[in-house]
């Protein structure tokens, strides 16, 4: 109908769909979906790293990590106010999360072992999103690539504190070396997993680059990140745990082993090692915290009530 | 030892301990905006404690630093009040905890505006604002579940009732107090406000304020409660574990 | 990079210094510099060319001081300066009224509602009261909190109930 | 009546009573209430020791620490059983001790702070008991008197073990010796109070002297405890924190300071640093520990009445 | 590495963290002859930690004793099963890891009486009669809760559901045992006794065998759950607080 003409014109256009335009269903749920699991990520991801917060070793450090996994937090409701301009609001969306309907980026189940861990995430997780989430920022969604540009910002910052962190420790004791190149060892592979599938294994993507919500490929993004990341790890000192990993000449990029698609299906299925604790701690916050809501909403009944009486 | 230190020592550390019990919450929040809410309340606090212990550092002139202090010391010479240390139990005593330690804190520093020692004026000016929102925070949550449902109104008596033996302890006279007129706050002179305050608030969140049978004293002197000794080894563990190494 | 002879910056040249300092961006809302939230308090120029900076952080525990004042000296020694110190001071506390208008103006176009407004009214008894943030996409006041506290300590998170958008808001203080 | 005379021959013999003897009723409340004081104080004395076992310095006073708590709940089982000879079962005695009717030693009120703690229990504590309960091991009831000569064995080798601890402590490094002498400093007096108010002010004991079941007044008791434990201390090299304490040789006792009869007041009437929290801790596990007893019961009566038919 | 002292290590690893666990339970226990219970176990399983440890240390001969290697690794350098490392839980989760992992030691020490190395089989003669004990103690405690009441029973097929994740990871084959034939055991060759022994009394019990979804892996290499790194500063502090000082 002409709507969809309409739509179809300003996608064509690179004008941005906002809220109270018409969109097709498919485009709605898909946004919605993307956007509630972006947000998923971002609450469950807090978990990896608030797990040191009590341990940090220096209060500038501690200081640091508060806030960032603060701004993690802050960057997940971001985003659900974002779904919400598309008519499905937070509670559904975290009602499906802790049903295990919709889901949130594996590498948040992988457990956080030492300090280095903090650098690590810092450097290659962060570094990995952003890689994932700059594209974003021109999505056809407003609210959707607006919110990704702030966000965008402040990952850029983690990141730099990440790659500070795995720097000071490649400069520091033998130990603490140590650490970092054993973070970076456990970290780097499920990294490069961040971007998904090969491009000819994965679903969705043709209808989400029509639509203007994708970019690039999956494998696109994880060559850049690879290209961007290698020297960074030189200047570290530290270094890639990928006996394949060389710079071919001929193509400009640098070339990588095999990635072990197998873990990342496991994961997904379930079977990685923090799948069933990151789930049943954000149950359990939920639900042990069901009171308090409670609580609050009759609180502001009675009060809405006795303002209009 | 110099009175001054001890007076920043003991106030650092009140910021120090609280900070750290606020950090347990994230992630355990019953709603994602008080993950952040507990979080940045913490930052805040964690943010006073380092500008106290540098510069309890500063003046000691033992070359301790922030890290040092907040790090290397054991137990018995932490000198925060008990209130500070007690487990989180519910969000009921976390904020019944809130109530008290904020409503506290905004007498505190708005008296230390005023104080003689520069750089606890200069802190007291910026600390009173942030303060002011924690108070409000914590107020705003103890009316919401005293005045909610009945589980929130029993809940929440029940974190005043949990904190309340240790309210004492904070206004308690203070010898290191007592020595730096000018500089320190006399804790007693902070009762009256603070009891209008708080008493106001439990009232309107239709609650009682308990009357202990028992009450805390001594963390001023390292005399603490058994839980701060569980505390230390989480928060200290990897610092002490590469002695010298930098962060 | 290193110059055999690295020149000492005449003491006139605070003021380009001061410039250079001030252009600084902030770490996390990079849109806006040093000058433009005010915490940039002073700059001095030694003698000896050492460069005296003060700044004044938002909050007492927001850990982007740190990362400010490295990048201040980064920009400063690119910009010739031999030696940098960098001084926080505390007081006077920074204030929000101290953004500029070209500071307001630039977290507008980036999507965060200047502060406007006070905080939570101190006096017991009365309810708080908090100023509706104007929404920066459609300029509504019609708006609402989502969180008291926001991504950043000196933020809240917003919605307007016009166009949809979430937004931060620079908390007032 | 013939009863009464008998049970009054048999004290003045200093024949034991045994559990179907005819006895007065006083007789027997008395000495429920004491023992049960005593299993009581067992049982919570295991808090303020358990709270270092998982932070014991070494495996081997990890292990020792373990084996005392250990020791110290069969003590508790064992006197709690010696009381169920009088007609009381055990539950209706825990039912007394969490509603606050019956209490326990007022020692198990302090914190423990430090490792020093341990020793300073051992040697200050476990000495006081022994002091008090040696003379029990003669009491006139016999199944109380034989359960205290098998405990006061075991907390001989307790309190042995306490002062190697403290020895230890103080031949070690300086912040080992500081600990040590911090811990003395803080458990002297409290201890000095475990054996109870001046005999001027004590009330129960005239009758209980006159059963058999009390043999010295708390000050005679007292003093002979100061008379063995300072030359102790010179051993381990430790000060009392007593300035009055000192050897007068005309009555060949040390004489020392006046005891804070208003701690002791208090800390009875409930306002200890840890009355509150010893007795939650108490609460809570038995609380928390009666579905499991109710279905160790249930499978024991159905397991019971499958046998029977 | 020497593989026999990665066997030792991994042995007495299990040994240790399980201890510190159950000694977490004392004076928490749901009644006072499980404090007894729980402690003696505990007792059992320090006792073969130590001699493990300490054997550990004189065959690697870099001069590290019990304590060196208890308390001044750090966590990736571990070696225990992730199994022994989970939190207690309840009465029910503890009865379930007990039943477990008792199961498990009963077949691994009733093997390694056998062993070549003579310490080995010294010590498996002595444990199997001990963990003959824990075996039989978690038994009744899984049928007492299990065909007991109602709530007994939904808490304890809750618990083993808690555990069952953890088992495959005790009879993954093993690097470091297969370096080590006649010394060590082939840890799936346990798995059949083990399946029998415990199925039976899950059955008998009236409980079902969970089918996990998901399974630990890596704890002898160091890869441990999260919780580890929170269990270890409490162990682990004051020992380090002060650095050469004897006890």
């Amino acid at each position: 109908e002409e709507q969809q003409l309409r739509f179809d014109r300003m996608i064509a256009d690179e004008v941005r769909i906002e809220p109270r335009d018409w969109m097709p269903e498919g485009y709605r749920r898909t946004l919605i979906r993307q956007i509630a699991q972006h947000a998923h990520s971002e609450i469950i991801g807090m978990q990896p790293e608030g797990n040191w917060i009590t341990r940090a070793p220096s209060l500038r450090r501690k200081a640091i990590l508060m806030a960032k996994v603060q701004d993690e937090a802050g960057h997940g409701l971001y985003l659900y106010s974002a779904a919400e301009t598309l008519g499905v609001d937070r509670e559904e969306l975290l009602d499906l999360l802790h049903q295990g309907k919709q889901k949130y980026s594996s590498i948040f189940n992988y457990p956080t072992l030492t300090w280095a861990d903090m650098g690590a995430i810092g450097w290659l997780v962060d570094g990995a999103a952003i890689m994932n989430q700059v594209p974003l920022c021109r999505c056809s969604y407003g609210p959707y690539g607006r919110a990704m540009v702030r966000i965008c910002k402040e990952e850029s910052f983690h990141q730099r504190q990440g790659f500070e962190i795995l720097h000071t420790l490649s400069h520091g004791t033998p130990a603490q070396k140590a650490m970092a190149q054993d973070a970076v060892d456990r970290f780097w592979w499920p990294s490069l997993m961040m971007f998904g599938p090969p491009d000819s294994a994965s679903t969705h993507s043709a209808q989400s680059t029509a639509w203007g919500i994708k970019r690039f490929g999956n494998d696109e993004l994880r060559q850049r990140f690879v290209d961007m990341t290698v020297p960074q790890a030189d200047v570290l000192g530290l270094r890639i745990p990928d006996p394949d990993l060389r710079w071919d000449e001929a193509t400009g990029h640098y070339a990588f082993g095999a990635i072990d698609w197998d873990e990342l299906d496991r994961i997904i299925r379930g079977d990685g090692p923090c799948n069933a604790q990151r789930m049943e701690r954000r149950r359990t916050a939920h639900e042990e915290g069901a009171w308090v809501r409670d609580s609050a909403d009759a609180y502001a009944r009675k009060h809405a009530a006795a303002a209009t009486t | 030892a110099d009175p001054l230190v001890a007076y920043l020592v003991g106030l650092g550390d009140d910021a120090l301990i609280l900070a750290q019990r606020l950090g347990e919450w994230i992630t355990r929040a019953p709603q994602i905006e008080e993950d952040i809410a507990l979080g940045n309340i913490a930052l805040d606090l964690l943010g006073q404690a380092r500008v106290l212990l540098s510069h309890a550092g500063e003046v000691e002139g033992a070359g301790r630093d922030e890290d040092a202090l907040a790090y290397l010391r054991d137990e018995r010479e932490f000198r925060n009040v008990c209130l500070v240390e007690i487990p989180n139990g519910d969000f009921a005593v976390t904020m019944a905890r809130q109530l008290v330690f904020s409503a506290y804190q905004y007498e505190l520093w708005t008296a230390l505006r005023n104080s003689t020692e520069p750089l606890l004026a200069d802190l007291a000016a910026k600390a009173v604002k942030e303060v002011t929102y924690h108070r409000d925070h914590a107020t705003q949550w103890v009316l919401r579940l005293g005045d909610g449902t009945d589980e929130g109104h029993r809940r929440m008596q029940a974190g005043l009732d949990r904190v309340w033996p240790y309210v004492a302890e904070l206004f308690a006279a203070d010898d290191v107090a007592a020595q730096l007129p000018g500089v320190a706050v006399d804790p007693p002179s902070l009762l009256a406000p603070w009891t209008a305050y708080v008493e106001d608030v439990v009232a309107r969140a239709t609650l009682t304020v308990p009357t202990p049978t028992w009450h805390s004293r001594g963390g001023r002197r390292g005399l603490h409660t058994e839980h701060l000794g569980h505390l230390l080894p989480e928060m200290q563990h990897l610092h002490r574990a590469h002695p010298g190494a930098r962060w | 990079m290193v110059t055999a002879t690295t020149p000492r910056p005449p003491a006139a040249d605070a003021t380009r210094l001061r410039d250079v300092a001030g252009a600084v961006p902030d770490p996390e809302i990079p849109v806006v510099t040093l000058d433009d939230l005010g915490i940039l308090r002073g700059l001095e120029v030694a003698p000896d060319g050492t460069v005296e900076v003060t700044l004044t952080p938002t909050y007492t525990g927001c850990p982007a001081t740190e990362v400010i004042a490295a990048d201040v000296e980064r920009a400063l020694r690119e910009a010739g300066a031999p030696r940098v110190v960098v001084r926080t001071v505390l007081a006077p506390a920074w204030t929000t009224d101290w953004i500029t208008e070209a500071g307001r103006a630039k977290l507008r176009a980036f999507g965060i509602a200047p502060p406007s407004g006070a905080g939570p009214v101190a006096a017991p008894g009365t309810v708080a009261l908090t100023l509706s943030a104007r929404c920066p996409r459609c300029g509504s006041l019609h708006t609402r909190e989502i969180s008291r506290f926001g991504s950043t300590p000196c933020k809240a998170l917003w919605s307007c109930r016009d166009c949809g958008e979430p937004f931060d808001s620079f908390k007032a203080l």
